[in-house]
């Protein structure tokens, strides 16, 4: 057990440690690589980037409508799964697929799919008649794109998890509300929801973490461009660590975003808290 | 209907890579109907140097041994927490749970200076180390989970015929983790196998690159087109080995990931 | 090494001295002292969370006593590993390992604790043959009944050659007829052991027609050791009274101070104003309910001291005949009612 | 049981193939070079004949990514490791300071002689010495170019008005879909293209260590290249095109105008190119009395200074940089040469007319800005260019914001850049 928690500590808590140190020191190509301590120079720097802010916004923007695609569509996905259906195995399967491929590696495929005007959804426009669509090339765009590959490889995660959840409810509850006349949607509102609650915070917190973390899709997909409307937070720290050598400030751009992180899961978490029904109090 | 069209979302754009990979890249960008069929995609890749099936054996290596390195730290580290008190059990397991949630990607610039100070660029199984640190939280967490199923009077009963704690596990407990060792490894392995900042970060020969830096820094075949139909060719061989393991062990890593949610 | 010591039948009695265990600021059992012989069968009996199991626990190792010493034969066992004890246990669930056959799961032990292969077979066969096990020796635990499965891990413990035999709740999981068939054959090979038995029940039936003695514990506390009969006759307490026979005691508080414990099997019935004999004491009531239990018949009756059962024997035509409402004349022989303190619930003898 | 053994078996294998593959004792002098894909594939039958020619060095061509960038991550994330397994970078123009800073190369001065840059043609010798030693020895020249159509016009265009005026004109008449084509997505080329318009207007990007992006010169280059797409003259895709894909546009005939480097010459005029011989090569369009300069972008081979076979480096560096060497990449590849004497070779000329024209376009070429946090400059110009493209912002404003930025990096960094 010790051995474990300890590479635990060496991986997770270390590293932030390091962050904390080497962002109070500037370590550039200017400093021969060497650091020298430059006190909070590295967070006024920070607070003043506007670049900073925007990448801040940027992933913010994607983390949050790509985790609430994710639950709509999952949610979807899940209550379609829980149906005893024929070949729901062979369903279950192909649904996982796009979660199990590399992001890198379908990431090179979106950036084919979405290709103007060669890519398939333009092609079809362009039969139809319809212009094409600059998936890539217009800021406005660009990042539901990347939404909509994020959303396309992760929904099948979220839907396991609630699909997990949903195995967990008893049937004799929707067979009682049935009896007194509730519908579907009121079951779902009334049962199905509160009940899955807990698993909803888990996925919604994993992923949150995760899309705040955003980094394989964007380089491989659109590198930030176009406009750096598409950059986030941990692009801008690896570019700066090694594009620019610029590592103090990389330090501080990481630390940063995950002091960030930590605001919204806790965020998350203090809304559940209050959100979640009464008796869900009394369960653990 | 609905069937359908969940299976038109999952399955479409892996349709597409693989109908692209097999075209001429002359008719991707000319008009789509037209022109004939091709391998020369496939035969560039498995022909360049180094092959593409070398990423794909470098990704295997890696992920063979990082998933076995974790176990092998993870399976003591979930025994001990799964035989703590439940409350004590419970603050360690908030801990490793916001690790197994942390975006990693986050820690590549610190693990960089480790490799570069313990010298452990450039090396396949060197790299099993951040992999195993950054797989052991969900490992644990699983592993601890099943653990726990496991009725405690079945090890009691082992002690009181004098098993060790070793035989014990070998004989009673791990037997009996099966599935869920199963299901975890396939976790590991997966992550391992798609991990990319770090391995962009401590890989930089050509010929120890796995899947994902390679894929993200593959190069055309020519500086004069845009390579659609390589990249495509690509995919679809960085895909099928996924795709085999998934259709294989579906089970097993639907029930690691559920298992993962009811009892993290 | 255990099993050649114990060949050679070399079983010594089982003494525990003033044992406790404590867990935080919760006295889970509190200094017991017991003797048990070799070849005797005592339960341990009371309701859940006792300190039954508890007691089985430390006895087999598993848990540390918190004071007190564990006596086997000449050893004191208090603080010796549970392997090296001696002591088998059967577990409630049986414990059973579920990748194992039935075969692997009695030799595993064995193996491991490097036993001669051959001793081993041999062995196991006599174990299978004498639990009438051949037929299911390569099946695994699911393909076996519950019946099956207790058999196999009492043919586990009984490989050991314990020293010290326990048995925590065998037969809970099995329904009652199967209980009551086995019960006999249980009580034959445990005595057969030849060690010490500790056998832990809830259920006083079966610690009746088991055990030689039985230990009543509650709250931690050992209210009573004897043989059923010396607790059913003379419990020590208003607790072990009320907690042996079926139907239950009835304990009345007839004057300030004192219960007065009723057996409902010693209740007599008569019809309303008949006078009681010398000896017996006699007690107004009105019937509310009837149980009619095939040769017998128990009576819910309402009296101003209280509620009132009574049993009585299918053939008595007054009980038979009496309905719902009717008023009688509930008695006793003085000498068969039980007196407690009512404070401290301890048995005083009738002055 | 068998499925452990099984996978036991696969580790074994694998651990076995790759030992196999990488650790082949060697009695030679082991030299390994990073380029980029196409380097690599076009110097492929040099280092053939290399290895055969010098029998105690193996020469090792290691096939980097496509993109310079990509290539540059490679480099750097190997140097950053510590132990580089490159004996040679092949390095883009652009990186010198940053690696010298950095302290990852050999001066070459020693090895070369100090007078190692007297054959290089003028403009191929800039960019490879910095604070006062030889960083790096270039093996290609590469230089921005206007491709024209012959075709469709008599003479190219001279100033950015008449390439608007042509252009509407050949739209207009249906004879192209597009007037001109360019690197518009955010990355380093867009510096390229844009570093040859604000000099053409008559603008500088540092002056003395200082920007000087938002003067007048500089707003009308960015205001010239953005009306472009406003107008229709460059196809609104623009912002997503790199190389590639300007010339898959160009090569079409869907455009009459395209800026390039010279290496896509030979890709037109290729038998089976519909455009061949009806290409035109000259440099960049500018406003009346501003020089028509063509951005440097020239690749080189440097030494590393962790490098354990240096002498053997240089041999090879020496032979890959060679006339012979150069002249073939030309020839077959049309890499052009960086020494003055293969530009006068008489055969070579004959047989291939443009090459004075490249001469006289290399002579024109300017070099980005020489400083250690160039990337970070370059990177801040083409993403404020690539705003103002995708209509973020106007002209003006995203000029000032450049400079403003641009400032703000040259405080950050203590002053000079």
């Amino acid at each position: 057990m010790a051995p474990a928690l300890l590479l635990l500590l060496a991986v997770f808590a270390l590293p932030m440690l390091q962050y904390a140190w080497l962002s109070t020191q500037a370590q550039t190509v200017l400093t021969e690589l060497e650091p020298q301590p430059v006190g909070l120079a590295q967070w006024q720097r920070l607070l003043q980037d506007g670049r900073f802010w925007q990448d801040a916004f940027q992933t913010l923007r994607f983390g949050l409508c790509s985790v609430g695609l994710e639950l709509v569509l999952g949610l979807a996905v899940a209550l379609l799964l829980n149906q005893p259906l024929r070949g729901r195995t062979l369903l279950r399967t192909v649904s996982l697929l796009p979660w199990a491929l590399p992001t890198t590696v379908m990431a090179l495929g979106w950036r084919w799919i979405f290709n103007d005007p060669f890519g398939p959804i333009n092609l079809l426009l362009a039969q139809v008649g319809l212009p094409t669509v600059s998936f890539l090339g217009d800021p406005a765009i660009t990042w539901l794109s990347m939404v909509w590959a994020d959303t396309w490889k992760t929904t099948p995660f979220v839907a396991l998890l609630l699909l997990a959840g949903l195995q967990t409810i008893p049937a004799d509850l929707y067979e009682a509300a049935a009896l007194e006349g509730a519908n579907r949607w009121q079951s779902l509102r009334r049962i199905t929801l509160p009940l899955l609650s807990p698993y909803i915070l888990i996925a919604v917190l994993f992923r949150l973490a995760q899309a705040l973390g955003v980094f394989d899709l964007v380089q491989v997909l659109t590198a930030g461009g176009p406009a750096g409307s598409t950059e986030s937070l941990a692009l801008y720290a690896y570019i700066n660590a090694m594009r620019f050598l610029d590592f103090g400030y990389s330090a501080t751009l990481m630390l940063a975003a995950f002091l960030l992180m930590l605001l919204l899961s806790g965020g998350a978490v203090l809304l559940w808290l209050v959100s979640r029904p009464r008796w869900a109090g009394g369960q653990r | 209907m609905n069937r359908l069209l969940l299976i038109l979302w999952s399955l479409g754009p892996m349709l597409w890579q693989l109908y692209t990979s097999f075209r001429p890249n002359a008719t991707l960008t000319g008009n789509p109907m037209q022109g004939g069929w091709t391998l020369e995609h496939y035969q560039a890749l498995l022909g360049g140097n180094p092959p593409f099936w070398r990423y794909l054996l470098n990704s295997g290596v890696v992920g063979l041994s990082s998933t076995l390195l974790t176990l092998v730290v993870a399976v003591p580290c979930a025994y001990g927490l799964s035989r703590l008190g439940r409350k004590t059990a419970r603050n360690v397991n908030v801990l490793v749970a916001i690790a197994a949630a942390f975006p990693y990607v986050l820690l590549f610039l610190a693990l960089l200076q480790l490799a570069r100070d313990l010298h452990l660029g450039n090396n396949l199984l060197a790299l099993s180390l951040p992999y195993t640190g950054l797989s052991l939280p969900l490992a644990i967490l699983l592993l601890q989970a099943s653990f726990r199923d496991i009725p405690p009077e079945l090890e009691e009963a082992a002690r009181l015929e004098g098993l060790g704690l070793w035989q014990r596990l070998r004989w009673v407990l791990l037997p009996l983790m099966a599935p869920a060792i199963a299901s975890a490894s396939l976790l590991i392995f997966l992550f391992c196998w798609n991990e990319y900042p770090i391995a962009l970060t401590w890989l930089s020969r050509a010929d120890l690159l796995t899947l994902a830096p390679a894929m993200a820094r593959i190069a055309g075949a020519s500086v004069f087109t845009v390579p659609y139909g390589g990249f495509a060719a690509a995919t679809v061989l960085g895909s099928i080995p996924l795709i085999v393991l998934v259709l294989v062990f579906q089970r097993q890593i639907v029930s690691g990931l559920t298992q993962g949610a009811i009892k993290g | 090494m255990t099993a050649a010591a114990n060949t050679n039948g070399s079983k010594g009695a089982l003494k525990l001295q003033q044992l406790g265990r404590r867990v935080g600021r919760q006295q889970l059992l509190e200094s017991l002292s017991l003797t048990v012989q070799p070849g005797e069968i005592l339960a341990l009996l009371g309701p859940s969370g006792c300190g039954k199991s508890t007691t089985l626990r430390l006895l087999a190792g598993l848990d540390p006593a918190s004071s007190g010493q564990i006596l086997l034969g000449d050893d004191d066992i208090t603080a010796t590993p549970p392997a090296d004890r001696g002591v088998a246990l059967v577990f409630q669930s049986y414990a059973l390992y579920p990748h194992l056959s039935v075969e692997r799961n009695l030799s595993l032990g064995p193996e491991l604790r490097g036993t001669r292969p051959e001793l081993i077979k041999e062995d196991i066969n006599r174990v299978l043959d004498l639990l009438q096990l051949q037929d299911l020796r390569h099946r695994k635990p699911a393909g076996l009944s519950g019946g099956q499965r207790q058999r196999v891990a009492l043919g586990r413990a009984l490989l050991r050659r314990p020293r010290l035999m326990l048995l925590d709740e065998p037969m809970s999981n099995l329904d009652a007829k199967l209980r009551e068939e086995l019960r006999a054959e249980l009580q034959h090979i445990l005595r057969s052991i030849g060690a010490p038995v500790i056998y832990v029940t809830h259920d006083q039936h079966e610690a009746m027609g088991l055990a030689d003695r039985i230990a009543v514990l509650e709250r931690g506390q050992l209210q009573q050791v004897g043989s059923a009969e010396e607790l059913y006759r003379r419990p020590a307490n208003s607790f072990v009274a009320g907690f042996l026979g079926n139907p239950s005691i009835n304990l009345l508080s007839l004057r300030p101070g004192l219960l007065i414990g009723l057996r409902p099997e010693q209740l007599r019935l008569a019809p309303a104003g008949a006078t009681p004999a010398s000896t017996e004491t006699s007690l107004n009531a009105q019937l509310t309910t009837r149980e009619w239990l095939g040769d017998r018949l128990l009576l819910h009756l309402s009296s101003a001291n209280g509620p009132l059962k009574v049993m009585r024997p299918s053939s008595d035509t007054l009980a038979a005949g009496l309905q719902p409402g009717a008023h009688l004349e509930v008695q006793w022989s003085r000498g068969d009612a039980l007196c407690f303190d009512a404070r401290s619930g301890e048995r005083i003898e009738p002055s | 049981m068998t499925l452990r053994r099984r996978l036991l078996g696969v580790v074994l294998a694998s651990i076995t193939l790759l030992l196999m593959a990488t650790g082949v004792p060697a009695a030679t002098i082991p030299v390994s070079v990073l380029m980029p894909a196409s380097f690599a594939d076009a110097s492929a039958p040099l280092v053939r004949e290399f290895n055969a020619s010098h029998p105690h060095i193996r020469l090792e061509v290691t096939r980097g990514p496509l993109d310079t960038e990509s290539v540059s991550d490679l480099a750097i994330s190997s140097l950053l490791l510590g132990s580089s397994p490159y004996d040679l970078l092949l390095m883009d123009v652009t990186w010198t300071p940053k690696y010298v800073a950095a302290g990852w190369l050999e001066p070459l001065e020693g090895w070369l002689g100090d007078d190692a840059m007297a054959p290089l043609a003028p403009g191929a010798d800039l960019g490879n010495a910095f604070s006062g030693h030889l960083w790096r020895f270039p093996m290609v020249a590469s230089m921005g170019l206007l491709y024209w159509r012959t075709d469709l016009m008599a003479a190219p265009p001279r100033t950015p008005m008449e390439l608007a005026r042509i252009s509407r004109e050949l739209q207009s008449s249906g004879a192209v879909r597009w007037g001109y084509v360019w690197q518009g997505r955010q990355y380093e080329g867009l510096s390229t293209v844009y570093l040859e318009m604000l000099r053409g207007f008559g603008g500088r990007w540092i002056v003395d260590g200082s920007p000087t992006l938002d003067s007048k010169e500089a707003v009308a280059a960015t205001r010239w290249l953005e009306g472009l797409i406003r107008q229709g003259i460059s196809p609104p895709s623009v912002v997503t095109m790199a190389e590639p894909q300007t010339l898959q546009v160009f090569a079409a005939g869907q455009s009459a105008f395209m800026r390039n480097w010279p290496y896509a010459w030979n890709e037109l005029n290729r038998a089976g190119s519909a455009l061949a011989g009806k290409v035109g090569i000259t440099t960049m369009v500018a406003e009346p009395g501003q020089p028509h300069v063509a951005t440097q972008g020239s690749w080189g081979l440097a030494l590393t200074k962790g490098s354990q076979h240096k002498r053997a480096a240089i041999e090879a560096l020496q032979f890959l940089t060679s006339e012979e060497s150069q002249t073939r990449l030309y020839e077959d590849f049309g890499y052009t040469p960086t020494r003055q004497a293969v530009f006068r070779d008489p055969k070579l000329v004959s047989a291939h007319p443009e090459l004075p024209e490249l001469e006289a376009a290399l002579a024109d070429a300017v070099l980005r800005p020489l400083t250690p946090v160039y990337a970070q400059i370059s990177d801040l110009l083409y993403r404020e260019l690539s705003r103002v493209f995708t209509a973020r912002v106007s002209p003006q404003q995203g000029m000032e914001q450049l400079q403003e930025q641009t400032l703000q990096l040259r405080r950050t960094v203590g002053g000079e850049i």
